[in-house]
């Protein structure tokens, strides 16, 4: 049974590869049945798998399945192979159930694109190499993965590539991406060259083995982390993700919400032993996603693209994914990345469902009031937001807690209390969100009000199950304080996660972090409320006495431009100037300079041949001259 | 005797290439080149060579001078050439045969005391010259022949007045 | 072997002259063709008598005359030199106006003139010989009489040439001086012989050198060559450009090959002094035209520049490259030359650069070999030129000649372009003005084919002829 | 007896004043000329050389060298008479079509 | 095997040519499917290359030998795991440039098809010659019709870029000329007999100082070729001017050359004199990498672009191959092919741009990718074939090469890494000016997308890259003991020298049969029997 889990990727690559070719000339129905029965199709391989999976002992775990030797030139082996265990089965899981739920949504969301069976041929493609990415069984053929869904995320980002900024922003993603790329092609390396294998079970026993010493486990792990910044869009890697947001929304929720921008998490949990080895590693990564995940989260808060603030809340959530990593509570992380992908894929969905209504409209400034309008959208958007809010016995609440109570067990709390700082500010920007969008007054122009309306079944449907899983997915890893084996899905992933220190924390002190939280929590809903409903001239004022701060996070800290100024300008300028002082003056220059004195010579000579005989007798007489003198002497 | 006799017509000899030199007249200059080959005829005789000292003034003075004097008559010039006027190249010319002189006669130097001029065993009588022309350099001789083919041929067809175009 | 046979050839070729002086008198005008055809007859008449006389080495006139197999293959090459000659003349002397008889007659004078100097080991016979090369060439030069140019070409060889040939008869007297003697192999007995005097022979032998530098136009002793070259009539400009260059490097070969080998004299002065030489013809013959926008004048600073490179064949005393070298040369360089004189027509002649844009697919059979000459000269394979200096060439690396090699190909590469830039106006550059010529000239075309089978079969299969360069060459050990 | 290196300094002497009067003249007949004074100083040296080596075949390349000198008159003669023809002129500066 | 395949594939195009001069210039349909005929049963026969070899031995397979001219010139002709691909690249490819310039080429389409099968003897003729005479001369040749093929058929400043690319090969290709004749004289002079055997002249091992001198002489020219960075100028010259199928061929297989001379002359002959150069020429490289990068970031014409980023390819196939591991060498040869392929492909796609607009001013594009959608997502594969997609065929010799470099250097690979985020940078954004955004060139509303012809020839273009991106195998076993073969080979010859060096004073020469090599021995008196049979 559990054999046929190397065909999960293959099923839409094939739909991919029809797609590609014949897509153009096939009925819209067809592919739409087509791209979504292959994701479905691989979703069922995937529950069959993992049903599979917890029937086999723990001790022959990995399942590993070896199609045929893909690169082998001297010591340089990969092969393509795919490997289930827990982590990879989880993650198959979520890539295509949520995929398949988001293919769904989307033969809705862009029925009436030209381009139809492209975007689903992308999608498709997207699929198959994030399901290559995590069921690969070793370093560089997840390597491949990785880029894949790069290239995937970069041609759905620009889907749209007649708008300048859309061909601009997947350019971009690409670019940033390929920087992380290139610091993890290098940590692969080190791995070649230290464990001698990329199959990750080899490098599980060569640091078990004490192979790899801690130098060198930090040295790859940071390298292989700077990776995984330009995918999760963690700092500095992050500037990508906002701007991703041109691409459609389905797109949004699916890449760069639940599945691609997780896939730096995904790689830190199935690398935990080496960050485990390598203790700075795991504090760059904890402070990192702590520092991303409230500096994210700050600059959400000004924003009035809806989906603006969904990507930045994505990049602070996944902060916290990398908090839980960094702390060593790796299934922590994974489990939030999970819920996760539930809430923030049906959050972007449900803001597509606003979108749809309003004919494209994404200014919160010219929303206002739908609530009555989109009665099946708002109450989906509500349980996503109170599911991030960390609102208890929503999915959000569980896996957030469960972050933050290991930061804070593992004795970081300085790392605890930015986390917590982040919780009031996430609590704060949804319901902004949730306010300025679905309450108060109505500030959309007439024309748009005329069109309101609530999505086909095909998008209210993958909404209202990805609501359902937003509430109910936390159950599957209740805390401590709930019960001593209730943590299910901690167990489960232990084969693949040794735990590296339980939260030794008294009942008592767990109670308190969970109320602190949900009390913060509550707070920044409060503030949102009396803002956004009560107060709604607070704001203003607040603008008004700190323009710089404001000023500061609406422009997103001036990161872009400071970017732009450090790195890309200069470039850009830097190589003009060298292509026109150096490449033209000096090296071409001299090669043309090479010619053009050789025919200065010719000139110089051509001279003596001034036609007059008695020039050439002198020349003559004077040549032999020397001839006869050097002779003599 | 021979002393006075050698530096006399080498005094002569000198002076009349000089004024070839100076002179504008090209009539001049061919009259002292006679001069000069008359000379020469004499050297001739003084080395012991009486057939090519009679060959050198009747060949060279008498029949090649002739031919440049009829072509210097044919041109007529009006008026004659100086040598060059610049100051300079008279000046450069000046070093240039101080030099070469001075290399040529550096070259020979090592002969002067090696050159055995007492010899008087064979003086290069019209039969002795005669009997090797037409024995050991009679090849040469043969080739004599076509040279003088070839500048015939060739004068004759560079001078000689076209068909009537 | 002592025989008559030895001057049979010559004879013939003498022969050949006479009878056309006087068959031009009874000729009409429509049938001077048939001068050529009768000169081409007698050529190879000759020829078949020099292939007969192959490893007979026969000699005449107590030595004098010698036909051993160097001068024999010396003397095949310069018939067939001759023999394109004439065949690349016939139209155009009909179409330029030049005297017809006399013509061939003095061509063939010139040939019997080379045919003496290869053939003789004695400097007095070598120095007629080269004077009725001389004087016959100085005609030639001029007899286009109605262009002025055709008789500033012939004063200015005539005069340049006979000063060189003084310094050359002095060069003579010097050499008789100190050895007593003008045979060469005397001469050269002299030298090692070490006896006093070796000074004076030095500096004869250095003007003999001087006198034949200038017949084969090395630096400085070249100036004359550009303006010859321009002004004389186009096939016999072909003619200078091959014939007394391959004759004054046979007599070289002959004077030098066994001085360099024999004599040590101090620091081998010559030697150092050819390697000058030879460096500065490559570079200054090559570097002057560049600026050249004349073809006849492109052709003939090429010519300079690979009379430095031949040089260098002597310098590394590889007496087979050297004659391999002459053998691709004359046909290169004829083949280009044909090219040239094929752009023409009634009293006019095509030879600025100009003349020349979009030749090469208006007229694609001349363009084309034309093109494969250039390349060869330039030294591309796999024509001749190539595989001529590559024999050079390495024959020099194995002398530890390597700095003039080095110089030696990069001036190469300075000529490429200027050999290159004919193509580019040939193939590359529209003409602004129509140029029409007359291409119904069958012994030209024929010409062409046979320089560029030459070409081509010397480039790639050598086999054969280098054997035979083989087997002469052994005459001078 | 006259040392016979007079006769080897006076031919030196006339080779020399050839050769510069032959860059120095300027009208083709006199530069002609010079050439000729050249070959005589050759002449000369050929003798002097045959009388030291007390052979009479130093003679006889005079002999030829005067032959050579001849048939060179007649052509150069003609050619001279050629460029007269044609430009009326024979000042060597005249003649300067072909330069570069 | 009897047949002399190799000569036959070697040969084949000219004779075609040569049958070609015969038929009149008229007939175009005529002359061009010729040509494709030829072309194709070229590429036909050059199969049974890669099905008939052996990959087990590093030895010189399909050889052919015959007496030519003597001293040492003999026609000797085989293929090896190096050259077994670049020849079949060569022939794989010719049929598609055919094609490309089927309708792009319409003035002296004979002329042009004729220098087209002449060139593509030439390439295959550097590729098969084993005898190092042999070699120079096809190194030469090829010259002549790449002249013709861009100065005749190219864009406006097409005579300075051809003479400029001419002058440029030529001034290195002459200095190894001499370097040639000094190794031919040594041989000589050391076993007496004459000798252009490339195997002749791996059993000698000379004196460092002699070494190096000849490196130089060589790797200059090489490096020429390939260009390496300060070399590089004729490059985006000659790229641009050319036409279409003369940048492909010239991206594709010539610059290859290059690569390939280092691999089979340089390296191995000179081990101790690259030893010694190593560290500027791995700077060199490196350089040539981010340089060739940056200069293609700012590039305004689409072909000099690419021309820079092929200097920064190239460059990294350079520093694989001087990184002299299994990995890296194997990855250079792979990168060659593939980046033969995928910078080809990208001149197609240019020519294919330039033959709908006229222009290859990246700014007079934008927006192609929507009249033109089968044609960009072409582009879009090679694009990213170009840029090492995993998946493509760029990707596996990239990391090769890369890795390679790591196992050598891990300063010089990761400072090279950079190519990975550089190639990015400027294609995509090259994609991005031509193909993406609004259309505000009028012509480009009149594009019309790809037809069946082009179609036709991307095709295999992509299953390659494909292939080769997933499923290598193929490829690389069968270079495996050949590049092995190499590695050892320069290796040992280091040892050796060592050990003569303790033993004696340095000779000029030391040869190899004194260490004891009887076979060499025996085999050298039979070549000087036959010298002497010639003379």
């Amino acid at each position: 049974m559990t054999d046929i889990f190397w065909l999960i990727p293959f099923i839409p690559a094939m739909s991919t590869l029809i797609l590609a070719i014949f897509g153009q000339k096939l009925p819209k129905k067809y592919i739409s049945f087509q791209a979504c029965f292959a994701v479905f199709a691989s979703f069922i391989i995937s529950v069959i798998s993992l049903v599979g999976l917890l029937q086999t002992s723990h001790e022959s775990y990995p399942l590993v399945k070896n199609l045929f030797s893909w690169i082998h030139a001297g010591s340089f082996k990969a092969d393509l192979s795919f490997q289930l265990d827990p982590l990879s089965a989880v993650m198959a899981l979520v890539v295509t159930g949520v995929g398949f739920l988001i293919h769904v949504y989307s033969v809705g969301y862009m029925a009436n694109d030209k381009s139809y069976s492209r975007y689903f041929t992308y999608l498709n493609l997207f699929t198959f190499a994030m399901l290559i990415l995590v069921m690969s069984s070793n370093v560089v053929l997840m390597f491949v993965g990785w880029e894949g869904v790069g290239l995937c995320s970069y041609l759905l980002i620009g889907f749209w590539f007649e708008k300048h900024s859309a061909a601009n922003a997947g350019k971009k993603a690409f670019i940033v991406n390929r920087i992380g790329d290139a610091a993890f092609i290098i940590g692969i390396f080190f791995i070649l060259i230290y464990v001698g294998s990329g199959e990750f079970t080899a490098i599980n026993s060569a640091i078990s083995g004490g192979a790899i010493t801690q130098g060198v486990a930090t040295l790859i792990a940071v390298l292989l982390f700077v990776g995984a910044t330009g995918k999760s869009a963690q700092i500095p890697l992050y500037v990508w993700l906002p701007d991703a947001m041109e691409g459609p929304t389905p797109v949004s929720a699916l890449i760069h919400a639940a599945t691609m921008v997780t896939a730096g998490v995904y790689m830190v949990s199935r690398m935990n032993l080496l960050y485990t080895l390598s203790v700075d590693a795991a504090q760059v990564v904890a402070v990192v996603g702590a520092v991303t995940a409230i500096y994210a989260a700050t600059m959400a808060l000004t924003q009035n693209d809806i989906k603006r603030v969904l990507a930045y809340s994505t990049i602070s959530q996944i902060g916290y994914m990398f908090i839980g990593c960094g702390v060593g509570a790796y299934a922590a992380g994974m489990f939030h990345l999970y819920t996760h992908a539930f809430f923030k894929s049906l959050l972007f969905l449900a803001a597509g469902s606003v979108m749809h209504a309003l004919s494209g409209e994404l200014d919160m400034r010219k929303m206002g009031g739908l609530r009555k309008y989109l009665p099946l959208t708002y109450p989906t958007f509500l349980i996503g937001a109170i599911a991030i809010s960390g609102i208890p016995f929503l999915s959000g609440f569980f896996s957030k807690d469960a972050i933050l109570t290991h930061a804070f067990a593992s004795g970081q709390y300085f790392v605890w209390a930015l986390g917590i700082l982040g919780a009031v500010l996430t609590a704060f920007y949804m319901f902004r969100l949730i306010f300025l969008t679905f309450h108060g007054k109505e500030r959309m122009t007439p024309e748009v009000k005329k069109h309101i309306h609530e999505p086909p079944p095909a998008m209210t449907v993958p909404l209202v199950i990805l609501a359902f899983f937003s509430i109910v997915a936390g159950f599957i890893g209740l805390p401590v304080v709930f019960g001593k084996n209730l943590n299910w899905f901690g167990h489960f992933l232990e084969p693949v996660i040794k735990k590296s220190h339980e939260a030794h924390l008294t009942l008592g002190t767990e109670w308190l972090l969970i109320i602190i939280s949900v009390a913060v929590a509550l707070i920044g809903i409060l503030i949102a409320y009396i803002f956004y409903i009560k107060k709604p001239q607070i704001p203003h004022s607040l603008v008004a006495r700190f323009p710089f701060i404001y000023k500061l996070l609406y422009n997103k800290y001036y990161v872009d431009e400071i970017y732009n100024a450090t790195f890309v300008n200069p470039t850009i300028k830097g190589s003009e100037l060298i292509y026109d002082k150096f490449d033209l003056k000096v090296i071409d220059g001299a090669v043309n300079g090479t010619a053009s004195s050789a025919s200065f010579f010719g000139k110089i000579l051509s001279y003596f041949q001034t036609g007059l005989i008695k020039d050439y007798a002198l020349i003559f007489l004077l040549g032999a001259i020397l001839f006869i003198a050097y002779l003599l002497f | 005797m021979a002393h006075f006799l050698f530096f006399l017509l080498a005094i002569v000899c000198i002076a009349s290439v000089l004024g070839m030199i100076i002179s504008k007249n090209q009539a001049y200059n061919a009259l002292f080149l006679v001069l000069a080959f008359a000379c020469m005829g004499g050297f001739f005789a003084l080395l012991d060579a009486p057939f090519i000292a009679v060959v050198q003034i009747i060949i060279y003075a008498g029949a090649i001078m002739i031919l440049f004097i009829f072509v210097i008559m044919m041109i007529n010039l009006r008026e004659g050439l100086p040598p060059e006027r610049k100051k300079w190249t008279l000046y450069f010319a000046l070093g240039i045969a101080v030099v070469l002189f001075v290399e040529l006669i550096l070259t020979m130097k090592s002969a002067f005391s090696s050159l055995k001029s007492g010899g008087i065993e064979k003086i290069g009588s019209p039969t002795d010259i005669g009997r090797l022309l037409f024995t050991e350099y009679l090849y040469p001789f043969e080739i004599t022949s076509i040279l003088i083919i070839a500048a015939l041929v060739g004068a004759i067809v560079l001078v000689k007045k076209r068909d009537k175009e | 072997m002592n025989s008559f046979s030895a001057l049979i050839p010559l004879l013939i070729i003498v022969f050949a002259s006479l009878c056309i002086m006087i068959l031009e008198a009874f000729l009409k005008k429509e049938n001077k063709d048939y001068l050529a055809y009768i000169s081409i007859i007698f050529l190879v008449v000759c020829g078949f008598f020099l292939v007969r006389a192959w490893n007979k080495d026969f000699s005449y006139f107590n030595g004098n005359l010698f036909l051993d197999n160097l001068s024999l293959f010396f003397s095949f090459i310069f018939l067939i030199t001759t023999f394109l000659v004439i065949l690349i003349s016939m139209k155009y002397i009909s179409l330029q106006g030049v005297n017809c008889g006399e013509y061939y007659s003095l061509l063939l004078l010139a040939l019997s003139g080379m045919l003496i100097m290869v053939s003789s080991g004695d400097l007095l016979v070598i120095f007629l010989g080269l004077e009725v090369l001389s004087i016959s060439s100085y005609s030639l030069a001029g007899l286009r009489r109605k262009d002025e140019k055709s008789s500033e070409a012939a004063i200015k060889y005539f005069l340049l040439g006979c000063f060189a040939s003084a310094f050359l008869v002095y060069g003579i007297a010097l050499l008789y001086g100190a050895t007593y003697s003008t045979d060469i192999a005397s001469i050269i007995n002299h030298f090692q012989s070490g006896e006093s005097l070796g000074l004076m022979a030095l500096i004869g032998l250095g003007m003999f050198v001087i006198g034949f530098g200038f017949k084969i136009a090395v630096v400085p002793f070249h100036m004359w060559t550009p303006d010859v070259y321009e002004g004389a009539p186009t096939p016999i400009t072909a003619f200078f450009s091959v014939g007394p260059k391959a004759v004054g490097f046979a007599v070289l070969l002959r004077v030098l090959y066994p001085y360099l080998k024999n004599v040590q004299d101090s620091s081998k002065a010559i030697f150092l002094l050819l390697c000058i030489i030879s460096v500065l013809t490559m570079v200054v013959g090559n570097l002057i035209a560049l600026r050249q926008t004349n073809l006849k004048r492109i052709l003939a600073y090429s010519s300079i520049a690979h009379a430095g490179y031949l040089l260098i064949a002597i310098l590394a005393q590889d007496n087979a490259s050297l004659v391999f070298y002459l053998t691709v040369y004359i046909f290169m360089n004829i083949g280009a030359f044909a090219a040239v004189i094929a752009l023409g027509k009634k009293d006019k002649e095509y030879l600025e650069l100009e003349d020349y844009a979009g030749i090469g697919f208006k007229y694609p059979w001349i363009g084309a070999t034309f093109s494969v000459f250039l390349l060869s000269l330039a030294g591309f394979p796999p024509t001749g030129g190539f595989l001529a200096k590559f024999y050079v060439f390495s024959a020099a690396v194995r002398q530890d000649l390597v700095p003039l090699v080095i110089i030696g190909v990069l001036a190469s590469l300075i000529s490429v372009f200027y050999y290159l830039r004919i193509i580019v106006y040939m193939y590359m550059k529209e003409p602004s003005y129509e140029v029409d010529i007359n291409i119904d000239n069958p012994g030209l075309f024929l010409v062409l084919f046979l320089c560029l089978y030459g070409v081509l079969q010397l480039g790639i299969f050598p086999g054969n002829v280098l054997i035979l360069i083989k087997q002469a060459v052994t005459a001078l050990l | 007896m006259i040392p016979l290196s007079y006769f080897l300094i006076l031919s030196a002497v006339l080779f020399v004043l050839g050769a510069v009067a032959f860059f120095v003249k300027r009208d083709l007949i006199t530069m002609f000329m010079a050439v000729e004074v050249m070959l005589n100083a050759a002449n000369l040296a050929f003798i002097t050389f045959a009388k030291s080596a007390s052979s009479i075949d130093g003679q006889i390349i005079v002999f030829f060298i005067v032959t050579v000198a001849a048939a060179e008159a007649a052509v150069g003669l003609a050619i001279i008479l050629l460029i007269f023809r044609q430009k009326k002129t024979i000042k060597s500066e005249d003649i300067n079509l072909m330069k570069g | 095997m009897n047949i002399p395949v190799l000569s036959i594939i070697t040969f084949f195009p000219l004779a075609g040519a040569i049958l070609l001069i015969f038929i009149h210039k008229d007939r175009k349909e005529l002359i061009r499917f010729f040509t494709l005929g030829v072309v194709l049963i070229t590429f036909l026969v050059s199969l049974t290359l890669y099905f008939s070899f052996n990959a087990q031995t590093s030895d010189p397979q399909f050889v052919e030998k015959g007496a030519w001219i003597g001293y040492g010139i003999n026609y000797h002709i085989g293929i090896d795991g190096i050259s077994l691909f670049l020849v079949l690249l060569t022939t794989f490819l010719m049929p598609i440039i055919i094609l490309s310039s089927w309708t792009y080429i319409q003035k002296r389409v004979k002329e042009y098809l004729i220098f087209m099968l002449i060139l593509e003897t030439g390439i295959i003729g550097v590729f098969v010659s084993l005898n190092l005479f042999l070699f120079y001369v096809f190194w030469e040749a090829m010259l002549i019709p790449m002249y013709f093929l861009i100065g005749v058929w190219g864009g406006r400043r097409r005579i300075y870029a051809t003479i400029k690319y001419v002058l440029f090969t030529m001034f290195g290709s002459l200095l190894m000329l001499v370097a040639i004749f000094v190794l031919y004289s040594i041989f000589y002079k050391a076993t007496g007999t004459y000798s252009f055997n490339i195997f002749d002249y791996y059993k000698i091992i000379l004196n460092p100082q002699v070494q190096v001198w000849l490196f130089l002489a060589f790797a200059l020219a090489f490096a020429i070729k390939v260009p390496m960075f300060p070399f590089h100028t004729w490059l985006p010259d000659a790229h641009v001017e050319a036409p279409t199928a003369g940048s492909v061929i010239l991206a594709a297989v010539l610059l290859k050359m290059g690569a390939y001379g280092f691999l089979r002359f340089a390296i191995p002959l000179f081990p101790d004199a690259l030893e010694k150069f190593l560290p500027v020429l791995l700077i060199l490289c490196l350089i040539g990498i981010i340089y060739g990068g940056l200069m293609a970031l700012i590039q305004k014409d689409v072909k000099s672009l690419v021309a820079y980023s092929s200097v920064s390819h190239m460059g990294l196939i350079m520093l694989a191959v001087f990184a002299l591991n299994v990995e890296a060498v194997e990855g250079a040869i792979y990168q060659m092919l593939s980046h033969g392929l995928s910078t080809g492909a990208l001149f197609l796609c240019v020519g294919v741009l330039y033959e709908r607009a006229h222009t290859r001013l990246i700014k007079d594009y934008g927006g192609v990718s929507k009249q033109m959608p089968v044609f960009s997502a072409f582009f879009l594969i090679f694009m990213l074939s170009s840029i090492g997609l995993p998946g493509l065929n760029g990707f596996v010799g990239e990391v090769l090469c890369i890795f390679g470099v790591f196992k050598t250097s891990k300063i010089l690979a990761i400072l090279g890494v950079t190519t990975v985020i550089l190639s990015a940078a400027y294609l995509l954004w090259m994609f991005q000016r031509v193909m993406q955004g609004p259309i505000e060139n009028e012509k480009i509303f009149s594009f019309k997308d790809l037809n069946k012809r082009e179609i036709i020839y991307f095709v295999p273009i992509v299953i390659m890259m494909f292939w080769m991106g997933i499923y290598p195998k193929p490829f690389l076993r069968k270079m495996d003991a050949s590049v092995i073969h190499l590695i050892n080979q320069v290796k040992k010859k280091e040892a050796v020298f060592t050990r003569v060096q303790k033993e004696e004073n340095i000779p000029s020469v030391v040869d190899i049969k004194k260490i004891g090599d009887k076979e060499t021995n025996k085999k050298k008196d039979a070549n000087k029997e036959k010298e002497e049979e010639v003379k």
